[in-house]
């Protein structure tokens, strides 16, 4: 029993660190979002040739083979330094489905490109109406030989700006709320027929609503098997629950150090406010909500390496977990900080922003709450 | 017990909500909700509609334009604005420095100030923070020197609301260090024109423009715009905190904000099904809705308090942190039914082309009200009050 | 608009100030609730000697006239002084529903020996597998000529040890679960047939279960109409949470003084742990969560009084907030009395236990929050 | 990272489970839950099963009866254990005096006191707390002086468990009032049939007795009965407060608990449908079951820490308020799951004759579990600790 990386694993991790370090001070971070796609390309290229942008594939594609552990531990620090760029969208969402899908040709096709740096993905999933449902899935793709043709719209979708190619959810049977009946289909964002509206998130993410009208794709574009794309989310939203939850963890550990610090310079009434108790209980509040979502991470980390019966409530747990212990974690952070902590100036709004876009994503506490009381109080 | 209203307070309020329903227009309400330019204009034609009325200031005294009205009068006026959405008067001026001048001030300043505040001529701002004092106001370090008839400002205020629009300032300053903190605080009203003001934006994380910085660079004040004795500001000061507190609590308010929410709820979907039939979201809004049925009371047991002659009295703080919960805890449920809505800017989109109704404006309102909490003296200052004063601790 | 008692009320309040003053220490409290029917007929007595019993009935039956407000200006200080005397069971809910029943020849036969102190009522609505459903009746009525003939058992019956007499829930038609088909009859408890087991409950209450077998009662007998009982059951229901309401908040504020004056005088590292601030934040916790229950008690009253439209809703608010509030204000209190807590020798151990039957009874925090989401939000 | 469970510790696991399913029996359980006088013969009837199969005391030193179990199969012995519903051994003489005395004792008192504890011959209590001090330990005020070859103790210590039943009891005892308060204090073991020893019992809120008051009246304890120096008794005993928080915790019990409360609900019925499908139960269990996940890895990773060399470290104080906090969480699910029934004491009825199986159980763990968070240090201790050590405030 342990819980050590290892070495190949610190070093994967450390070199985050430094970049975050070296590269990504607060000031570069905001130009970062700031900018048109709502990253920097120089720093995606910069990832490219550290390797990281291999590391969930499979060497045979040219990747590093990485699973859960190597994910969290990049994750992690990414976390700490707020880094904007799409690291989740186009490597492990897109690049994750790719490598699930089983579709060889498509692997072959693109997979390399993601790890040199040079395509950039998304996955548009959700719908104006669709809130956290994943099979709640209107857009429509109707066969018509060895094409499809979709028509719908998908929104808010990751990385929607930048990405030169996005895998779209579409129904090919079923109703509207069906998990049976949807398809993955792998299109061109410069496809004729595909009208997309960029706009901003509040963590800075660039994203899209994504109009698809009569959009042909070819048949051998799809991502596992017609009517099956439903387990492939719902695999690819485990994998990717992990590494928010990894983001999460970095984000609250620095809320909480951030704020310690800030407590022990502030003056009120004479006197640091750490001096003041009832304000100490109140960070030991924050510093045992970050070590449990550590703890949950943790074993979630460890089911999903393990392939453990109990994953999807290990997954729903976690994100139970940073959703809540994330708010209480965000709010003082602000609280503490006080009028200091309303300002744009400072980082710490910035980072609970972040915490609060990781919960809404794929579902937030309520939701995954009632993921895990269906997955354990049902039988 | 006794909590129903006279025929006479039924007629008042029907003439309130009649007012309201002919004044309080959508055109006034997009003005005055939408960006900084055309807020300012659109708050002071709805503040002269109220002038109109006789209603801008109704707690003056009588000679000076108030109203005259009784506790039970003004729960009902404030009461009907805020379920009809109008916006509370700009404090700064009205509500703030004016009991201030009519107060302490001497028979010029009378006749200088209120008559421009009531006509909307001047806004004000306040400048009793500064960097590094937050909720620990007696910690002021701008100092005031005489010099002949000016004093001579030097220093900083911070998180200044609508110090952009201000005409003036009403500021403490320091005019002696060499006792008791609170002692040698002087209240001073500034021009926000004079030679040596700058003001400087603070960015804020709701990303609207409402909070400065009010830097006083050799500021030359007349000492005719002293408020009553040199070095005895903080008297003047300290009366209007507990009016502050009890205004944050803001009740009326928060229970329009439920009602809007219960109309979202109903109107928003998830699997195919409107949330108004979710029991966790159904909990949430009556965790807070019992709260604010009881802070509603206890708003009453206040104001009946105050009717007694017995002043609002040291509840204010109860008042102010309860209030400020109940509206975070509403601004959290206005953000988690926007759901991944909630992280939208609009940007050079809108809700049309988005696709969401009002994610835009939860977040923002979120964003702002997480001030709530930290001014008008922070929820633990408050607690702090409460365990001294109240309980002895 | 005014929260005054009047002259009148304020006098009646006194008289039960003084009498927990005078009659009711603690010991004295311990030996009443100890002693075989769970109460002092000594007490009971002097209860009828100041009119206290005659409070809630009609000038017409030689009662007080009182409302809501009477009924609050009494309870809450019974709350402070633990008083176990059943004024509950059999003033406000045999009694009340006797004022309520509308039947004339049993108000005539039976109020007044109520006032005298001569007669001891209960209400048996509950069965082993009702829990908080009032409505969950299995007992069955079966009319037999002028009479009907009763079979079932009534479980938890507050006041069971002494009551002469009992109202007791019985079905006349319907299912199980409905709230149609329900009867009230009032039964002597020495009537053929009834067989009574007693026991304790932990805040010093003597309960019983009363097994009905065959246990004959006149049809002149029943409260209200025969199948309408169930409103009736409503509508003594929220006249009696008004009461426990009241009876709570004493409580809570017996509860939240005492644990101040306690920390004020208890000394740990040397100083008074009521000088440390995160303690002083959680009383302040404390006074806050007594005052809020104050303001919803106080306009549950006036809705009662003014027999507001909303009253039912206002009810279930208030049961919900005192049991919440008092779970909150009940943990600190033995929390903050450390080991001191936990002793039986100290009294704040039996006002908590007082204040956990309180939210059990009539349904707790959650199902009443229940009830509340159903008559806020199922339009 | 791996969590997985070697071979051998699979085995291992089989074999405690093989030991438990045929030495834990429903009659030694009934017993050890029963009344106070089968109590004490149940438990050192199952712990001397433990100890033939030499596991009573699986910490201790090999030489004196240890079996030098890793922290992995020490985890798998105690999981198997609690979700067995297997007590704990009663831990003063076993986990508490026994580590004082191998580690600190003489030859002469590890052979004397050792085996008389593995053998259950002798039962121990804990004097730490005293009258007013609480979980400030190192304010005890009990005096011994030295008399001769023997010490004369006078005073009282409080909230001792099981004094009734023990034969001796380990004290912490001034012999110095100079210097810091953490000086001068001894470590002495006393036997309770001394004369001048009284044991009064305390009644408690859970109608159970387990705690007492020991009054010392001019106690002669010999020096013999001294661990190591006299004045450094702090140093020995201190040692052994984070074992205490971290068993606490109780992580293993509480799975067990929550299993339980859940087979509970679904047999417990409103409204004629079974409660589980009651959505705020619901979520009221998944959010205890949800941090007690999260405390298993917590637990697994001090334990990891501890394998490592690293020791416990103060994360226990963690362990401890969150361990407590998911207790008294499940213990109120199970009183509010016995509604009516939660406040029926049984007297001279039983279960069958009230008509409820488990009220009056939910009702003695319910208040027997509001200590959890008050001794071993009091949670508010427990975060004071961690503010100081751990966060650097």
């Amino acid at each position: 029993m342990n819980f050590n990386l290892s070495e190949e694993q610190n070093m994967l991790k450390y070199s985050v660190t430094r970049f975050v370090q070296d590269q990504y001070d607060f000031e570069s971070r905001r130009a970062n979002a700031a900018s048109e796609l709502g990253f920097n390309p120089k720093n995606w290229q910069t990832f490219a040739d550290l390797g990281w942008l291999s590391i969930p594939f499979d060497e045979a594609h040219g990747g590093f083979g990485g699973g859960a552990t190597d994910v969290m531990a990049v994750m992690e620090e990414m976390g700490k330094g707020l880094v904007v760029e799409p690291f989740i969208a186009t490597v492990l969402m897109f690049g994750g489905l790719l490598n699930k899908s089983g579709n060889a040709a498509l692997q072959e096709a693109n997979i390399e490109k993601i790890i040199d740096g040079s395509l950039q993905g998304g996955f548009a999933y959700l719908e104006r109406q669709s809130r956290f449902e994943l099979a709640d899935v209107k857009t429509q793709a109707k066969r018509d030989g060895n094409e499809f043709v979709l028509n719908g719209e998908k929104t808010v979708v990751s990385n929607g700006a930048a990405a030169n190619k996005v895998v779209v959810s579409a129904r090919t049977s079923g109703e509207q709320c069906d998990e049976a009946g949807i398809t993955l289909f792998l299109i061109d964002t410069d496809a004729p027929g595909v009208e997309r509206t960029t706009y901003r998130l509040m963590d800075g993410q660039v994203v899209a609503n994504i109009k698809l009208t009569d959009v042909r794709v070819a048949a051998d574009h799809v991502l596992g098997d017609v009517d099956q794309g439903y387990p492939l989310i719902e695999a690819i939203v485990s994998d990717v629950i992990i590494a928010l939850g990894a983001e999460a963890l970095g984000i609250m550990q620095k809320l909480t150090t951030t704020t310690i610090e800030y407590t022990k310079t502030r003056q009120q009434f004479g006197v640091a406010i750490s001096s003041f108790q009832a304000l100490q209980h109140r960070m030991v509040d924050m510093f045992m909500a970050g070590e449990q979502a550590k703890s949950m991470l943790y074993r979630a980390v460890c089911a999903a390496e393990s392939g453990a019966e109990d994953l999807a409530k290990n997954i729903a747990a976690l994100k139970v977990m940073i959703g809540r212990n994330g708010k209480l974690i965000g709010d003082e952070a602000i609280q503490l900080h006080g009028g200091m902590g309303l300002t744009d100036e400072l980082d710490v709004g910035h980072y609970v922003k972040r915490l609060m876009m990781i919960n809404t994503t794929f579902g937030d506490a309520d939701f995954q709450q009632k993921k895990f009381n269906k997955l354990s109080y049902s039988d | 017990m006794d909590i129903t209203f006279s025929a006479e307070e039924l007629a008042f309020r029907d003439q309130v909500r009649a007012f309201l329903s002919e004044n309080w227009t959508d055109n006034l309400a997009t003005r005055i909700r939408g960006d900084n330019q055309e807020f300012k204009a659109a708050q002071i034609e709805w503040q002269n509609k109220l002038n109109d009325q006789g209603w801008l200031a109704p707690g003056w005294p009588v000679e000076h334009g108030g109203a005259d009205w009784s506790v039970t009068e003004n729960f009902i006026f404030e009461t009907e604005r805020s379920l009809a959405g109008a916006p509370d008067v700009v404090p700064f001026g009205l509500k703030m420095v004016a009991p201030v001048i009519y107060g302490f001030g001497s028979e010029e300043q009378k006749k200088r100030f209120l008559p421009r505040i009531l006509k909307n001529e001047d806004w004000w701002c306040q400048g009793y923070s500064e960097p590094g004092a937050g909720s620990d106001l007696a910690a002021l370090k701008t100092k005031a020197e005489l010099d002949g008839d000016d004093y001579i400002v030097n220093g900083a205020k911070v998180w200044t609301t609508y110090a952009q629009y201000s005409d003036w300032i009403f500021c403490l300053v320091r005019t002696d260090s060499s006792g008791k903190r609170q002692d040698g605080i002087t209240f001073l009203l500034i021009d926000m024109k004079s030679p040596g003001i700058t003001v400087n934006k603070i960015s804020s994380i709701d990303d609207h423009h409402s909070l400065n910085e009010v830097v006083f660079d050799n500021v030359r004040v007349p000492v005719a715009n002293r408020i009553g004795e040199q070095d005895k500001g903080w008297t003047y000061a300290k009366a209007l905190l507990a009016h502050e507190r009890t205004s944050i609590a803001a009740v009326a308010d928060s229970k329009r904000r439920l009602r809007d929410l219960r109309k979202l709820l109903a109107q928003e979907v998830s699997g195919g099904r409107p949330l108004s039939e979710d029991t966790q979201f159904q909990n949430r809004l009556s965790n807070t809705e019992i709260e604010l049925m009881a802070l509603e009371y206890t708003e009453l047991r206040v104001l009946a308090s105050t009717a007694d002659g017995k002043g609002p009295g040291v509840e204010s703080s109860l008042l102010k942190i309860k209030g400020t919960e109940i509206q975070q805890a509403i601004q959290q449920m206005y953000m988690d039914l926007a759901g991944y809505y909630s992280g939208v800017i609009h940007g050079e989109e809108n809700a049309e082309t988005i696709g969401h109704a009002f994610g835009h404006d939860a977040r923002k309102a979120y964003m702002y009200g997480r001030a709530a909490t930290i001014y008008g003296g922070s929820n633990e200052v408050q607690k702090n009050i409460t365990a001294k004063y109240v309980l002895g601790l």
